[in-house]
């Protein structure tokens, strides 16, 4: 049986990589990517909690949840990206530094 | 059920290496003379022009986005399907309801063309 | 039974012999992939004979007959010809992406191996979640496309590419959709159960004739033409065309990994083509499969016709059918086979609600299906007579002077 | 097991060995995500990181999670993700930094945020084992059963949900 603190360590370690990517990378689809690993490590930590929590065979609330979450990541990975190509189209770029329109 | 994965995990390991070591036989077998025309790009031989990476069109984006969504919507249908016999009534009527949600999509889409290859 | 109990006899004789656990699982595990995996590259060396000699018969020719008898070794003369080919790697070509390609598109196919179940008791593995397993692993092959196009660096391969992920993803639907009813109707995704089920006793002998394929042909219909689509065979190999154009996404890659290419692609079909056999034809289901010593024997070789069967017509249907065109492919899998699946999947579940005894639930499953078959078959015969118009116009004699041909409209052919 | 610096470390059982290994590489390919210069290379890691989440859900022995996960993640997602940057055409052949002007507060944050989580995970007292679960075919109709039973407001929102993305994106993403 491989302890609970283990699942623990690696979801921390991809959920500060997805962080790092999130906020350090210039290019939109590479935050985009970032998001997805830190939605990943949460549903590892989802699972994880449900396994190890107690009666795993009747509550299945963590299972059902990192279902709903891959769901819900297709989703926002659907909506995310086709906004990247219509700002693309619009102007000619997705990089984040460049794309200041709000910023006065 | 965790030695079942165990025997995946092996194959999964066993299929890379054995197509790759076909593939560097072949590397090793076969002679190795490089050149200037061999390695350039093959069209039809008609010398290459402009950028390769050129831009496509969205089209292709937009099937990959309408198939997203159904394969979720299919994923979702499995378990339900596996517990099928045993549901009562308003499950079965929220399982309809969620496809029809989604046929609502489909029919979106097919009005708005976004099915059709223009 | 299954690997996991054969393996368990033969592994807890290793460990008698003095071998630790780990070890000894891992041996008996090892022999069994192995043996598993040769089989699916080697079988590709009769799936492209059989391919030859059928598609030879069907267009008047008589097809390899000089290496070995009725030509038999030449595939394998083909591959060892294959292996004496210079290894090319185009210029910028993304080194990664181009080297990895072939081997993930073979992975992705031979991962589905493992759990076909071949005979009672041959199984590599019985996953409780088989059906999606074959649907998750088959989306391998899309990114190994997608890769190759991409890392080659040429234009056409990239758009290859494109169209090959396109066709893919639009045939993938229909695809799951028509596992999902088989999966509906067993209340299993288990392969041994679902062929298990398909059993049919008659008086304590199993006849094995209870298959799915005969109370849901429109079900099968849809896998099939999805599962060609899928393997691109003719019908659907716009992306390659092989008999007109250039290869598609692989147009760069020579040598092994070219051949890594064309081994997917047949022992791709080939799966397909099992995985249809156990979902709707009763896997290995036959009569006297329930016999005590010979049943698994007479069960593999059962399986093994009707794979090889649904392999020939597979085969006959690509030598036969004309090509179409992107626009038809996209509107054959969006406009016709999606709505249906959708429609008879609410129909079904509809149906084993009703509170009727199965076998009038069975009945109107299967009058469903008939439903969408007709309008499948509709939609093929009115798109190939169309074609057989346009044919015909294109051959008409026309001489020079005077005969050009002016339609109601008044624009010209 | 005596490591050199003279750290005493448990012998793992095999079952944790094979952990370690599968973790390792769902480690390796997540950073190698996004310290990747080529965004198609990240894509590739992104994939690798997908499978290897696939084999620790394997571990949590919770199998329609990890075929789930090679279907959408795998199948799906990553492939729009590699379709859309053939799309945009953003690759950045090392010509310009891959990294905003905010990398150094960030990369720090992130670090620290690491180093929280780690100790946190050490420090809590979590319980040795869980329960013993069955991982049968009635787990997955049990699971299947959730959807449309306890939680079928957040199924139904998630259908709803879809719908939308399939209104919204198609409506962003088509040619005009």
């Amino acid at each position: 049986m491989v302890p609970l603190s283990w699942y623990l360590m690696l979801a921390a370690f991809l959920f500060s990589c997805g962080l790092y990517g999130a906020l350090a990378r210039r290019n939109a689809i590479a935050m985009l990517m970032g998001i997805e690993l830190m939605l990943n490590a949460a549903n590892i930590n989802l699972v994880a909690f449900w396994r190890h929590g107690v009666g795993p065979m009747e509550d299945l609330t963590g299972q059902a949840f990192a279902v709903l979450i891959i769901g819900l990541a297709a989703a926002e990975a659907a909506v995310g990206l086709a906004l990247i190509i219509a700002v693309y189209r619009e102007r000619r770029t997705i990089d984040v530094d460049e794309l200041d329109l709000l910023s006065g | 059920m965790l030695s079942q994965y165990f025997f995946i995990l092996i194959m999964s390991g066993l299929a890379v290496v054995l197509p790759l070591a076909a593939i560097v036989m072949g590397h090793f077998l076969g002679p190795r003379r490089p050149d200037e025309i061999k390695n350039d790009i093959y069209e039809s031989g008609v010398e290459t022009i402009g950028e390769t990476w050129v831009q496509f069109r969205a089209q292709y984006y937009l099937i990959g986005l309408v198939f997203v969504v159904f394969d979720v919507e299919a994923l979702f249908l499995f378990p339900i399907a596996v517990a099928y016999q045993q549901l009562e009534m308003f499950a079965v009527l929220a399982t309809i309801f969620f496809v029809l949600l989604l046929v609502i999509g489909l029919m979106y889409d097919w009005r708005k063309g976004a099915l059709e290859w223009q | 039974m299954q690997v996991t109990q054969w393996s368990e006899a033969l592994s807890g004789w290793l460990m008698g012999l003095g071998l630790p656990g780990w070890a000894a699982i891992t041996l008996v595990y090892a022999v069994g992939s192995f043996i598993l995996i040769n089989y699916g590259m080697l079988s590709v060396l009769l799936l492209i004979w059989i391919t030859r000699k059928a598609i030879s018969r069907i267009q008047d020719r008589i097809g390899p007959n000089r290496v070995g008898k009725y030509g038999l070794l030449q595939t394998a003369a083909d591959a060892a010809k294959l292996l004496s080919k210079e290894d090319i790697t185009p210029y910028e070509a993304d080194k990664i992406a181009y080297n990895l390609s072939p081997v993930l598109s073979v992975f992705g196919v031979l991962m589905l191996l493992a759990v076909i179940p071949f005979a009672p008791g041959l199984t590599g593995v019985d996953l409780n979640v088989a059906a999606l397993y074959i649907v998750a692993l088959g989306s391998i092959g899309i990114m190994a496309a997608l890769m190759a196009g991409w890392g080659s660096n040429n234009k056409y391969a990239l758009l290859a590419g494109f169209r090959v992920v396109a066709q893919l993803l639009s045939y993938e639907i229909p695809l799951v959709l028509a596992v999902l009813t088989v999966v509906l109707l067993t209340g299993s995704m288990r392969f041994g159960q679902i062929v298990e089920m398909q059993s049919l006793h008659l008086g304590g002998f199993n006849l094995g004739l209870g298959w799915l394929g005969v109370v849901m042909p429109g079900a099968l219909i849809v896998f099939f033409v999805s599962s060609l689509a899928e393997a691109e065979l003719t019908p659907f190999d716009l992306l390659e065309a092989e008999s007109e154009l250039i290869a598609g996404f692989h147009i760069e890659y020579s040598g092994m990994k070219f051949a890594m290419f064309f081994l997917a692609q047949f022992l791709n079909a080939w799966i397909l083509a099992a995985v249809a056999v156990t979902l709707f034809l009763g896997g290995w289901q036959g009569p006297g499969v329930g016999l005590p010593v010979i049943g698994p024997l007479l069960g593999l070789v059962y399986f093994m016709i009707k794979v090889y069967g649904v392999y020939v017509l597979q085969q006959w249907i690509r030598g036969t059918f004309p090509r179409i065109r992107i626009d038809q492919m996209m509107y054959f899998a969006w406009k016709v086979l999606v709505p249906l699946m959708i429609g008879l999947i609410v129909a079904q579940a509809i149906i084993q609600k009703l509170p009727t005894p199965v076998a009038v639930q069975y009945v109107l499953i299967f009058i469903a299906n008939v439903g969408v078959m007709a309008v499948v078959a509709y939609v093929l015969q009115k798109y190939f007579r169309e074609e057989q118009m346009r044919t015909k116009r294109s051959f008409e004699p026309t001489s020079l002077i005077g005969s050009m041909q002016v339609s109601e409209k008044g624009t010209m052919y | 097991m005596q490591l050199p610096l003279g750290i005493e470390v448990p012998i793992p059982t095999f079952e944790q060995f094979v952990f370690i290994q599968v973790a390792l590489l769902t480690a390796v390919a997540g950073l190698a995500v996004v310290i990747s210069r080529n965004l198609f290379h990240s894509a590739l890691a992104l994939t690798l990181t997908f499978f290897g989440v696939a084999g620790v859900y394997v571990f949590l022995e919770a199998e329609f999670l990890a075929v789930s996960q090679v279907l959408v993640y795998v199948g799906a997602i990553a492939m729009l993700i590699a379709f859309a940057i053939m799309l945009t055409r953003s690759m950045m052949y090392g010509r310009t930094s891959p990294l905003n002007n905010q990398w150094g507060k960030s990369s720090l944050f992130a670090f620290l945020f690491f180093i929280g989580l780690l100790a946190f995970a050490r420090a809590t007292p979590w319980p040795a084992a869980g329960e013993e679960v069955v991982a049968d075919e009635a787990l997955i109709g049990a699971l299947g059963r959730e959807f449309v039973t306890t939680y079928v407001i957040a199924f139904e929102v998630l259908g709803l949900l879809l719908l939308l993305a399939l209104v919204g994106a198609v409506m962003l993403a088509r040619d005009r």
